[in-house]
């Protein structure tokens, strides 16, 4: 029997597979396809401070291997979260669950943070610094290194929760980022978050997404995303959570291989409800053919 | 509930200008409603493809698609025998419980889920009129099908080459007392121009999953955010901000 | 008829499509599958001052809807360019070619600029500022607006062509290099280059690229150069060579729309070598599918 | 020169552990040389697959291939009367103009090219000797068909379940004027510390074009950089560099 355990910056997985965020709502859709409990967890629906409609329509344009979205971080507000979304999510998922958080300020990351730090549901907080900082220009804090650390400090005050930074990949040094969250005092990293990609409806003549770009994701991506995985891990001491273009078992153990303790798979879930489970199921037979035993064991085992 | 299937293509022919009729078999148990849709996974495509259902009886699933794009290009090429990747049960569905004397008004590609509308409320003993409207005859289809099941059916051409010359609203019966409707967006601005009860509108967005999972196809109603895979297509009139 | 002319900086071309560097060599393979003369263009391997072997083997990785590449810019250096594949080249090609200049120094550019500005048949200078600058910490001169400007400069004082910067995606704000480069004196910007990529050989436990990381190209990377295309040609008041993913004629209306004069196709000519024979034959049809009689008047028509 | 084309296949099926026989039909006018390779486009995958030419016989083309990953395991299920885009007429191929009595060796997946080049020998009457190298007996194939030839056939295994136990090295013949080799490095490095003669190396490389344009093969030799592809895959004794 493979061992697919990993532990997540001291969070305890069954397995290494996280559905990403924005990809599986809270779960209640999922839960009809397959007993989501087989997840190693899930990083539910990027929550804020206030409740957000997001961008107007259309939001989604197709593109070889991918796909953009502009949804706008479409969410409840976290008080609606706490109150109604994770009292339900209890119902169907009993292990602890990734919540992602955004912001447009420092002050709404830490408002957010601190609300749900007293979520028992709650294992990791992992917050996304792709928003453009209203403050800053509307340049995303995952731009630069000072922005993401300011950031991460903010949250770290108002929670005892293990804290990822989830990076953007639209960037020239991802590393130096990365470290800077980790200098101060982050507990981990999540990448990539989508890159900003464009399609154009020739017909029409227009940007095919309403907001003109948006944030391109799926398997086109996943030599981006093993690169930036790479690179951090090699040089961070904190464990990252790979994600990006990942859609088969054997993506997920490159990802592992490239550095990466857990893996999310995003867009894939969108047009195979199933693949997590399938990935869950292909897991321990890829390992075998491989020699592995136990998969933490492959953890940035290349050089 | 939805639910992943594999379907057999039983037969893809062209009926009309740039549109065809595909019959397929599978396991269509999830599919409990007029104005449902299925989610289609085509070879080399990322995102599946929306299609209404336009019929279902046992295990055989009836679609209607017009080729606009590379998908319902590639759609029109797949050969009998083939088989395809399909979500079913997605979307709510029209509710059928409303009404004595339904008008059902389908514009273009909007006319195929009033197939099977039609026929449960004619079923029902609903007695619907049908208002099928189309730019010029060589589109038009489907018109003996919708009579075959009883219903009154009123074609409309805006070029007058068949039918009743105009739009859909030229051929408004007299009576009825509630419409449901699929088509294109100015049709529905003429419909609600001119509709006098309440009714049911069936809307298209472009879709990421289809099943409510991320957030795509949000619009804004008077009751809050619905997401249209999910929470519609079909909307109710009173609930629309246009 | 439809009217497939571009004028690009000056260049007068039959229609807008240039095999992009690195994935044509000189044109020699390609003339064996078609007359190359109906091309709008084509961008020579990139060439610099001294001769390149280039990177250790495996150099090519295969990617959901792309490839990567680490061929490390094997060229046989300007002088032999000059001597002997350009007057080889006459007996084929009868247009302007485009030269694709690399260095790793400004002082490299600036030299092998100044020979190649002799050349008659070179058209358009192409400096490709993806390379590491040595004396710069290997940082690559594209990721900085005041390298890239540099490299501008020095290669303007040496020629009177024409002079496209050919800028790198992997940075976090192109607009600001691109307008640096512009301000620089540069006449036209090309974007985008490959995009840093890696995958990993999941039997072996290697990164599948002798050199690790490589240049990741192809359709996958289609939506980051139309946004980058839209970004840039809004942004900057000189024309615009859109590449990056390209593989048919739709595409290449899709990238003039947004923003692009002329269109560049790499890695679709090593899997389909007719791949520009095809969309030259394919554009007045599509064209005219959209009511276009005249492609340049579509060059950036999206808002 | 090389050239792109459809071709249909007439058959795909199983050899051997892992192994594949495909037979195409198709232009084969550019397959000028033992040696010489295609290469073969797959549905959903962006670059080519490089495979030696087999047997080439009118428009008949013969390719045998080992599932090792994604593309051959896709080559493997690609049913007869289905069409693959090749392209044909790639590389240099054997120069058989150069010996007597000529010594073959293939290993594996390296056998393939051994048998037209087999063929051609034989035709000139150049009387080959051949060995072929596995590792275990259910990895075996061809050996039947290189005799038919008429050449002499040797064939060892590494854990000795068929012919000579050993490796190929442990079946040379005594005579041999020259030898033509196809298969993996070890193989490779124990041929030529044992190899006493001149002979042609056939190499393998990560190709993005297989045509020559993108320097994704090239390697180094004792006369300069060459590019696997076109330069090659053959390389003569005396200029490779080890
Ligand atoms: C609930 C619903 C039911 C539908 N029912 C039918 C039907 O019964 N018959 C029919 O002919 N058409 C129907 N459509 C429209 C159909 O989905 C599109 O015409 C089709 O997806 C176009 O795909 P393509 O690849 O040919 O076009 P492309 O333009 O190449 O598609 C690119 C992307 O845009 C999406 N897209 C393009 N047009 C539309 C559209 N109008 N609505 C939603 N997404 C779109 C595609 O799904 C794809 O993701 C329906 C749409 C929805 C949302
Ligand atoms: C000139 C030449 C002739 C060949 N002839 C034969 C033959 O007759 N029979 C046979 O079984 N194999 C042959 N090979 C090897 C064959 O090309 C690979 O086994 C095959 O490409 C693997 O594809 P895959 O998708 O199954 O593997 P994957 O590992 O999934 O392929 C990923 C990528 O790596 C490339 N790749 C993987 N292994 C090799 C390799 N050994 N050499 C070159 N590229 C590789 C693939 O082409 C693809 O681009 C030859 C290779 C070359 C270069
Ligand atoms: C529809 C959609 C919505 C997303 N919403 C969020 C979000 O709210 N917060 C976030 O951090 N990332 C969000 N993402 C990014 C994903 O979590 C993931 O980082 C990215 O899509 C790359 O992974 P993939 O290629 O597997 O999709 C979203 C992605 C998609 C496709
Ligand atoms: C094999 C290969 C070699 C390349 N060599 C060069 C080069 O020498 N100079 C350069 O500016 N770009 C080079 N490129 C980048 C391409 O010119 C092009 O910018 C990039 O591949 C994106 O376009 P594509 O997606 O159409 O391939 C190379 C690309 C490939 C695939
Ligand atoms: S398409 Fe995903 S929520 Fe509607
Ligand atoms: S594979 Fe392109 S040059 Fe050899």
């Amino acid at each position: 029997m493979v061992d697919l355990s990993v532990n997540l910056a001291g969070m305890e997985m069954d397995n290494p597979i996280v559905p990403a965020s924005g990809t599986f709502g809270f779960g209640k859709e999922f839960k009809d396809f397959y007993d989501i409990n087989i997840l190693g967890s899930f990083s539910f629906k990027g929550t804020t401070k206030d409740a957000r409609f997001g961008n107007p329509t259309p939001r989604i344009a197709e593109c070889s291997s991918g796909m953009i979205n502009a949804v706008g971080l479409q969410n409840p507000g976290v008080e609606h979260v706490v109150k109604y979304e994770l009292p339900e999510m209890k119902e169907y998922f009993n292990k602890k669950v990734i919540a992602n958080v955004s912001g447009f300020s420092v002050e709404d990351y830490a408002y957010t943070c601190r609300i749900l730090d007293k979520e028992e549901q709650v294992g990791i907080l992992e917050v996304n610094v792709s928003c453009p900082n209203v403050h800053g220009g509307g340049m995303s804090f995952g731009t630069s290194p000072e922005c993401a650390a300011e950031v991460t400090r903010a949250v770290k005050a108002v929670t005892t929760k293990p804290v990822f930074i989830k990076l953007s990949p639209n960037v020239t040094d991802i590393v130096s980022i990365a470290k800077a969250c980790e200098d101060a005092g982050a507990d981990g990293i999540c990448l990539i978050n989508t890159m900003l990609g464009m399609r154009v409806d020739i017909k029409r003549r227009k940007p095919v997404i309403a907001n003109t770009m948006g944030g391109f994701s799926g398997s086109a991506i996943f030599p981006v995303a093993v690169r930036m995985v790479y690179q951090v891990a090699k040089a961070c001491n904190i464990p990252v959570m790979g994600c990006g273009g990942v859609s088969s078992a054997k993506d997920v153990i490159e990802m592992m291989m490239a550095g990466a303790t857990a893996v999310q798979v995003g867009a894939a879930n969108l047009v195979d409800p199933y693949v997590c489970k399938n990935i869950i199921e292909a897991l321990p037979i890829e390992c075998e053919k491989l020699g592995i035993n136990k998969i933490s064991d492959i953890i940035g085992v290349i050089d | 509930m939805y639910k992943q299937g594999l379907f057999e293509v039983l037969s893809n022919d062209k009926i009309a200008k740039d549109v065809f009729k595909m019959v397929l078999k599978g396991d269509t148990q999830y599919i409990t409603a007029p104005g449902q849709f299925v989610n289609i996974k085509l070879d080399g495509k990322f995102l599946r493809r929306p299609i209404s259902v336009c019929d279902c009886e046992d295990d055989k699933l009836t679609i209607i698609y017009k080729v606009v794009g590379e998908g319902t290009e590639q759609m029109s090429a797949v050969e009998t025998g083939s088989t395809l990747d399909i979500l079913t049960g997605l979307g709510n569905g029209y509710d059928i419980t409303k009404s004595k004397k339904p008008l059902l008004i389908g514009g273009g590609v909007g006319v195929p889920p009033m197939y099977l509308l039609c026929k449960k409320l004619v079923e029902n003993g609903q007695n619907p009129t049908v208002i099928l409207g189309f730019n010029t005859e060589d589109e038009i289809f489907y018109e003996e099908e919708f009579r075959l099941l009883g219903a009154d059916v009123r074609v409309t051409t805006v070029d007058g080459s068949y039918g009743t010359k105009g739009f859909v609203t030229d051929a408004f019966p007299d009576e009825y007392d509630y419409f449901y409707t699929c088509g294109p967006m100015p049709m529905f601005r003429a419909i609600e121009a001119k509709a006098v009860t309440s009714g049911q509108y069936s809307f298209e967005e472009r879709m990421g999953c289809g099943f409510g999972a991320c957030m795509g196809c949000s619009c804004k109603t008077k009751y809050g955010s619905k997401r249209i895979c999910k929470d519609g297509p079909v909307l109710v009139r009173e609930e629309i901000i246009w």
